[in-house]
C-alpha cells in the first residue's frame, strides 16, 4: 500500500501528515533510544561529554542514560573490554530487553585497539555480542558518537514490520541472550561465541590495481 | 552568617541565573547544533593518516610514499600493513603494492607522520566514520587513503604551506647539488652507453618515442624527455645523435648527488647498482646494496649506514627497511666476502 | 565467584542475650557496571543494616596490560598509551614519562618547553578537579548539575588542548626533551584568556556548593582520614594534603620551573570528605596563580631540545625513578633499561589513585552506604590509571 | 641526604647481620640502591623508617622486575621499594632484594607492617609476578580474576591462543596465528599454510 508521493507531500503542505504505521512505530523508537549508563575507560568520558551542555544528546532523544539495563534500549560500549570485564558485558547486555542495540564506540570496544595484544584485553565486544554500530577512533569526538545514534536511528527506520523482513527479535524463539564466557585458568571460555562472531574474508588484496581504476 | 538554607538559596540563585542568561548570554549558550552546525576544528586537529599526492592526473605516479615502511614498523598499535610494489621482474617499485591502515585499531597517536621522512602520511580531520560492519569498511585501503595535495592545503593550510616549501627548497638544492655533477657524470655515463635506452628509431614524426620502463627518469624527467624526443623527431633531427645526449645521461646526474654516485637511484635494480659499484671500495658497495631512498629509517641516510657498517660501527644489518631481506642478504654477503663477518 | 567476606548469621527476630535484635549481615557488590563507581570499579560490602562493616575493594575489570605493552615498543611508542593511563589528564601523564625518560638519560630540557609544560599541567589541574567535583556531588545526588557546569568549563581547556596538540582528550603532546608543537601567540592568548575567566566561575561553583547545607550535611565529618594514616598508607596529592600532610612534590622536588613559580599549598585539617572537597577549589585558585606567573613569564626560544633522536632512541642501562605532582597525586615511573635500551625492560607506572585506594575501608567503615559513594568520590580515581 | 655510601654504613651499623650492597642506577638518574638480602630486608626497611636521620616515612613506589636467567649470572625476580621522607622532605632511598625465580621459591618478607601503602603494590607484585610476601595481611590476585594461574608479566609468559584475524597482521603475528589456530578466514588460512610447506 504506497502513498503518491505528490499526494503526500500536497497534504503535508496543508499540515496533514500521511505515513505508513511501519514509519510511524519507526519515528517513535529511534526518537528514543535510551543508553544504558555504563562506561568502561577514556570513550565514557567523551560519552559524558555528548550528554553534557555542548554537544547535548537530548536532541536525538538518547539522554536518558538508565543506570538499570531493563529500562535500556542501546548499550554503548565505550571502552576497553578486558577478559575479566567481559562476562558482566554480555551480561548487562542478556538483561536488557529487546529491541536493544549495541554500540561500540572506540578502537577498544571494536578490535581491542591499541591494547590488542594485551594479555587481559578482549579483541573487540563483536566476539560475544553483535554490534550494530562501530564507530572508530581513539577516542571518538562526541561529534562522532552523535553521528553514530544517527547512524543507528537510519538503521532503526529501515526496519520492516512486514513478515520475512522483521527483525530478529519479533520471533518469538529467537534468541535475545547470548552465552556468557567463564573465568578460566588461563583464558576466557570459551574464547569467542562463534555464533556470532565469523571470521571475515581476507582482506589484504586490495592492491595499487584498485586506485588506478576509475 | 545568615538564615538556614541561605547555601541552597545562593545555589538556586546561580542555577537561576544561568538558566535565564542562556537565553541572552552567548557565554552560557554553548550547545552547538550539530550535524547543523558544526564546531569548527582547529587546523592541528587530527583523525586518522591518508596519503598524500601530488598530482591529481596521476595519484599512483605523484604518489608520495616510497614504501620505506618506517611508519610500519614505528606504529605503536601496529595497524600499518605495506606491501612494496615490484615489477614483473620483481624490482622495487619505489611506491606501495599495497597499504592498508586499520582505523579500528588506529590510536591517532599520529607518530606515523611524525616519523615519515617524506611528507607522505598526514592526519585527516574527518570524524564522521561511524560504521555498520568492522571489516568490510573500517580498513583503509590505497583508494581511500590516496589524497591530494590540494586537500591537505584546504585542511591544515598552515602546515601544508610549510611543507610544501620544505619539498621545494630540498627538490632545488637536490637539483643545484646535481649540477656541477652533470658533466663528470655526463662523460662518466657514456661507456654504460649500451645499457641505456636506445633511441627510437627515425619514424612517422606521430610515432610515441618509447622510453623503456625501467630507464632512471622521475615521472617528471619522463614527461619532459618524451616531449623533448617527440619534437626532435618531429622536427626531423635525427634523433639518434641527440637523444644520448640530451636523455639518458642526464638522468643520473640529476638523481646523483655531490658524491656522485652512479648507483644512488632508487629506480635501479639491485644487481645494476652492484654493477655499477664493482670496481669501488667496500663502502660504496654496501651502499649499493642499500635500497637508495634516504629514508633513514636506519637511522642513518645510505652513504651514512654504509659507512658505519664499513667502519664496524654499526653492527645490525637489518635495519633497511625499504630493502627488506634482499638487502639484508646482500649486505651479510657483501661482508662475508670482505671477510669482516 | 564472589567469596563472602562474613560467615552468614542466622536471620533472627527474637531478642539476643542482651535484649538487642541481631539481625543478619548483607554482602552487596557495588559494581563493577554502577553509576558512581568511576568506571568499572567493584566494592564488596558487608552491611549491617545500612552501616558498612566491611568493603573490600575489587579492581582489574580495566587492567589491560600497559606495562607489559610498554615494554614491546620503543621509548617514544609507550608515550601515546600514557594519555590512556588517567585518561582526564593526558598531559600530567605525558609529562610524568617524559620526565621519568629525560631522567635517565640526562636530557637538559629547554626553558620554554618547561614553561609550556607547566602552562598544560596546570590547565590539567583546573579540569580534572573542576570534574571531579562534579562526579563528587553526581553521587550525592545533585544530578547534572555540577558536572555539567564543570564540563561547560572543561570543552574550553579541550579547545585548547585539541589547537595545540590536534586531540582533545589523547593529547600525546610531550616528547623527550620537550614539547612536539610550539605554543603560538595565538595559543597562549587563549590560555590567558582561560586563566582569567577561570576564577568567576569557581566563585560561581563555590556559589553553589560550598555553603550548601545539604552537601555540607552529607560530606562533613564522613570519611575522615587521619595524617598518620594518610602518611603510611603512601596517599598523595589532594587527599593526603586535605588530611594535613604537607607534601606536594611542585615544592619538594621542585621539578620543572616549579622552584620559580610563587603559589601556597592549602593544606586541611579534618581530612574528611568536605575538606577534600574544598581542598581542591583552593588548589584550583592557586593553579590560576601559577598560570598567570607561567604566562607572564614564558620565554622565547625552542620548544624541543634539538640534540633528541625521535628514532633509535637509545637509553643506557640501568635504572631509575621519576615523578610529578599529577593532579590526583604523586605520578611516578620506574623505568629498567637494559643493554640493548631500545626499549624499556620494565617500565612500571605508580598511578596515585591506586594507592590512595588502600585505605577506602578504613575511611568507609562504620558509615552508611549511601556514604561510600561519596567517600570514593572524594578519592578521585580514574580506572585507566587503577588498574593500568 | 647523606651519600649512598654513608647510607649502607649506618644501615649496616644498625643491623649488623644484614648483607647490603650497592647497585647503580643509570648515571644520569643518580639513584643509587641497596640490595639487602631476603632476610633482613624488614629489619633494614624498619631502622630507615623510624631512624630520626633518615624517617622514611612515605613508601612511594613497590615494584618486581624480572631478570631473565642469562649465559653468566642466574635469573632473579627483583621487589624494588622507593622510599622517601614526608617529614624530612628528602630521599629516596631505594631498597631492593631478590628472590629466586622459581614459584615456590619466590617469597620475600611483606613490608605491609611498615607501611600500609604496600598493601596493594605488593599484592600486585604477586598477581604479576608470582612474588608471595611473608606476614602479607591478605595475599590475593588483585588485577586478575582468582580462577587465573599464570602470573602474566613475567618476561617468560605465554599469553593464550587467542590470536584474532588482523586485516594488518605481520608475518611473525601470522605465522603465530597458524601454529595457534586462532580465528581467522580460510583464505588467509590457506594462503599461509601454503606458504609454510615452501
Amino acid at each position: 500500500m504506497a502513498i503518491d508521493e505528490g499526494l503526500k507531500s500536497e497534504l503535508q503542505k496543508q499540515g496533514i501528515f500521511v505515513l505508513p504505521f511501519e514509519q510511524l512505530y519507526n519515528w517513535g523508537r529511534k526518537s528514543s533510544i535510551w543508553p544504558l549508563q555504563f562506561g568502561l575507560a577514556c570513550c565514557a568520558i567523551e560519552m559524558i561529554a555528548s550528554a553534557a551542555s555542548r554537544y547535548d544528546l537530548a536532541r536525538f532523544g538518547a539522554e536518558v542514560f538508565r543506570a538499570t539495563p531493563r529500562q535500556a534500549d542501546l548499550m554503548i560500549v565505550a571502552g576497553t573490554v578486558t577478559k575479566k570485564m567481559a562476562p558482566q558485558v554480555v551480561r548487562l547486555y542478556n538483561q536488557m530487553p529487546e529491541p536493544k542495540y549495541c554500540i561500540a564506540m572506540g578502537a577498544c570496544a571494536i578490535s581491542g585497539g591499541p591494547f590488542k595484544d594485551g594479555y587481559n584485553v578482549l579483541k573487540g565486544i563483536d566476539r560475544y555480542i553483535p554490534v550494530d554500530v562501530h564507530i572508530p577512533g581513539c577516542p571518538p569526538r562526541p561529534e562522532a558518537l552523535i553521528h553514530a545514534i544517527m547512524t543507528l536511528q537510519r538503521k532503526i527506520a529501515n526496519q520492516h514490520l512486514e513478515k520475512g523482513q522483521r527483525p530478529r527479535w519479533y520471533d518469538k524463539n529467537a534468541a535475545s541472550e547470548y552465552a556468557i564466557p567463564a573465568f578460566g585458568e588461563h583464558d576466557l571460555q570459551p574464547t569467542a561465541n562463534r555464533e556470532v562472531w565469523q571470521p571475515p574474508r581476507d582482506y589484504r588484496d586490495v592492491t595499487l590495481e584498485d586506485v588506478k581504476k576509475p | 552568617m545568615g538564615f538556614i538554607g541561605k547555601g541552597l538559596f545562593e545555589g538556586m540563585v546561580v542555577t537561576a541565573r544561568n538558566f535565564v542568561g542562556s537565553y541572552f548570554d552567548k557565554e552560557r549558550l554553548v550547545t552547538v547544533q550539530y550535524p547543523e552546525e558544526r564546531v569548527q576544528v582547529p587546523e592541528n586537529s587530527r583523525t586518522f593518516p591518508f596519503l598524500v599526492f601530488d598530482k591529481d592526473s596521476d595519484p599512483v605516479a605523484s604518489m608520495r610514499c616510497v614504501a620505506c615502511k618506517i611508519c610500519e614498523v614505528e606504529c605503536p598499535p601496529q595497524c600499518i600493513y605495506i606491501v612494496m610494489d615490484r615489477d614483473e621482474k620483481g624490482k622495487p617499485q619505489q611506491r606501495p603494492k599495497v597499504f592498508d591502515i586499520d582505523i579500528s585499531v588506529c590510536m591517532q597517536c599520529q607518530i606515523c607522520v611524525e616519523v615519515c621522512p617524506f611528507d607522505a602520511i598526514k592526519m585527516d580531520n574527518n570524524y564522521e566514520k561511524s560504521q555498520y560492519g568492522r571489516f568490510d569498511e573500517l580498513v583503509e585501503h590505497l583508494p581511500e587513503l590516496l589524497k591530494s595535495n590540494e586537500f591537505y592545503n584546504k585542511i591544515k593550510p598552515t602546515e601544508a604551506t610549510a611543507v610544501d616549501a620544505k619539498l621545494k627548497a630540498d627538490a632545488e638544492k637536490k637539483a643545484k647539488k646535481a649540477a656541477p655533477a652533470a658533466k663528470p657524470a655526463a662523460t662518466a655515463a657514456k661507456p654504460a652507453a649500451p645499457a641505456a635506452p636506445k633511441p627510437a628509431p627515425v619514424a612517422a614524426p606521430t610515432a610515441k618515442i618509447a622510453i623503456p620502463d625501467d630507464a632512471p627518469f622521475t615521472p617528471e624527467q619522463r614527461q619532459w624527455l618524451s616531449g623533448y624526443l617527440s619534437t626532435v623527431a618531429a622536427s626531423g633531427v635525427a634523433p639518434a645523435a641527440a637523444a644520448p645526449v640530451a636523455g639518458t645521461p642526464a638522468a643520473p646526474a640529476t638523481e646523483a648527488p655531490a658524491g656522485n654516485w652512479p648507483w644512488h637511484d632508487p629506480g635501479l635494480g639491485m644487481q645494476r647498482r652492484l654493477d655499477l659499484a664493482k670496481e669501488t671500495p667496500i663502502a660504496d658497495k654496501l651502499m649499493a646494496a642499500m635500497a637508495q631512498t634516504d629514508c633513514h629509517a636506519c637511522g642513518y641516510d645510505c652513504r651514512g649506514y654504509a659507512d658505519a657498517i664499513a667502519t664496524g660501527a654499526e653492527t645490525d644489518l637489518s635495519l633497511c627497511l625499504p630493502g627488506e631481506a634482499e638487502t639484508a642478504n646482500m649486505l651479510k654477503k657483501l661482508m662475508q666476502e670482505a671477510g669482516k663477518l | 565467584m564472589i567469596q563472602p567476606l562474613t560467615d552468614a548469621k542466622p536471620y533472627t527476630l527474637t531478642p539476643g542475650s542482651n535484649g538487642v535484635i541481631e539481625t543478619q549481615t548483607l554482602e552487596v557488590s557495588i559494581g563493577p557496571q554502577h553509576p558512581s563507581t568511576h568506571g568499572v570499579f567493584r566494592m564488596d560490602c558487608v552491611l549491617d543494616g545500612e552501616s558498612v562493616v566491611a568493603l573490600k575493594p575489587v579492581m582489574g575489570y580495566l587492567h589491560r596490560n600497559h606495562e607489559q605493552l610498554a615494554e614491546r615498543m620503543a621509548w617514544l611508542g609507550s608515550m601515546p598509551y600514557t594519555d590512556r593511563l588517567d585518561y582526564f589528564n593526558s598531559m600530567t601523564n605525558n609529562w610524568a614519562y617524559a620526565l621519568a625518560v629525560e631522567k635517565l638519560a640526562g636530557i637538559k630540557v629547554p626553558d620554554r618547553a618547561e614553561y609550556i609544560r607547566v602552562i598544560m599541567a596546570e590547565l590539567t589541574r583546573l579540569l580534572n578537579h573542576s570534574c571531579v567535583i562534579g562526579f563528587m556531588l553526581q553521587d550525592l545526588g545533585a544530578w547534572g548539575t555540577p558536572l555539567l557546569y564543570a564540563f561547560r568549563e572543561r570543552e574550553r581547556i579541550l579547545d585548547l588542548y585539541e589547537a595545540v596538540s590536534g586531540s582533545r582528550m589523547m593529547c600525546n603532546y610531550m616528547r623527550f626533551g620537550g614539547v612536539r608543537v610550539n605554543l603560538t601567540d595565538e595559543n597562549l592568548a587563549t590560555a590567558k584568556d582561560i586563566a582569567t575567566r577561570f576564577p568567576r566561575f569557581l566563585d560561581e561553583f563555590e556559589k553553589l556548593l560550598t555553603n550548601n547545607e545539604v552537601l555540607l550535611a552529607r560530606t562533613q565529618r564522613v570519611g575522615v582520614l587521619p595524617k598518620e594514616l594518610a602518611i603510611n598508607a603512601g596517599i598523595s596529592g589532594p587527599m593526603a594534603r586535605a588530611s594535613g600532610v604537607d607534601y606536594d612534590l611542585r615544592k619538594v622536588d621542585k621539578y620543572g620551573v616549579y622552584g620559580r613559580l610563587e603559589f601556597r599549598v592549602p593544606l586541611g585539617d579534618i581530612g574528611d570528605v568536605y575538606d577534600r572537597y574544598y581542598i581542591r577549589v583552593l588548589e584550583m585558585r592557586e593553579s590560576i596563580k601559577i598560570l598567570q606567573q607561567a604566562l607572564r613569564d614564558i620565554p622565547q626560544g625552542p620548544h624541543i631540545a634539538p640534540e633528541v633522536k625521535l628514532r633509535n632512541f637509545k637509553i643506557p642501562p640501568g635504572d631509575g625513578y621519576g615523578r610529578i605532582e599529577g593532579p590526583k597525586g604523586e605520578l611516578g615511573f620506574y623505568l629498567v633499561s637494559d643493554e640493548g635500551g631500545k626499549q624499556p625492560y620494565r617500565y612500571h607506572v605508580r598511578p596515585p589513585s591506586f594507592i590512595n585506594l588502600t585505605i577506602l575501608e578504613d575511611m568507609c567503615v562504620g558509615h552508611k552506604v549511601a556514604d561510600v559513594v561519596v567517600i570514593l568520590g572524594s578519592v578521585d580515581i580514574v580506572l585507566g590509571e587503577v588498574d593500568r | 641526604m647523606e651519600a649512598i655510601e654513608k647510607i649502607k654504613e649506618i644501615a649496616a651499623q644498625a643491623v649488623p647481620a644484614a648483607k647490603i650492597e650497592i647497585i647503580n642506577s643509570t648515571p644520569a638518574a643518580q639513584q643509587p640502591a641497596l640490595l639487602v638480602d631476603r632476610e633482613h630486608i624488614y629489619a633494614v626497611g624498619k631502622f630507615f623508617k623510624e631512624d630520626p636521620r633518615f624517617q622514611m616515612d612515605f613508601c612511594s613506589c613497590v615494584t618486581a622486575v624480572d631478570y631473565l636467567p642469562k649465559a653468566d649470572k642466574s635469573g632473579c625476580i627483583e621487589v624494588v621499594y622507593h622510599l622517601y621522607s614526608v617529614a624530612q622532605k628528602q630521599g629516596p632511598i631505594v631498597l631492593k632484594v631478590r628472590a629466586p625465580r622459581e614459584l615456590d621459591q619466590c617469597r620475600v618478607p611483606s613490608l605491609t607492617p611498615l607501611w600500609r601503602a604496600c598493601e596493594f603494590q605488593e599484592r600486585e607484585a604477586y598477581d604479576l609476578y608470582g612474588v608471595k610476601f611473608d606476614g602479607h595481611p591478605d595475599l590475593r590476585r588483585i588485577l586478575m580474576w582468582d580462577e587465573f594461574v599464570d602470573h602474566p608479566m613475567r618476561k617468560d609468559y605465554v599469553p593464550p591462543p587467542d590470536y584474532e584475524w588482523e586485516p594488518t597482521p605481520h608475518d611473525d603475528t601470522l605465522q603465530r596465528a597458524v601454529e595457534e589456530g586462532g580465528i581467522m578466514p580460510p583464505t588467509a588460512r590457506e594462503e599461509l599454510e601454503k606458504a609454510k610447506k615452501k
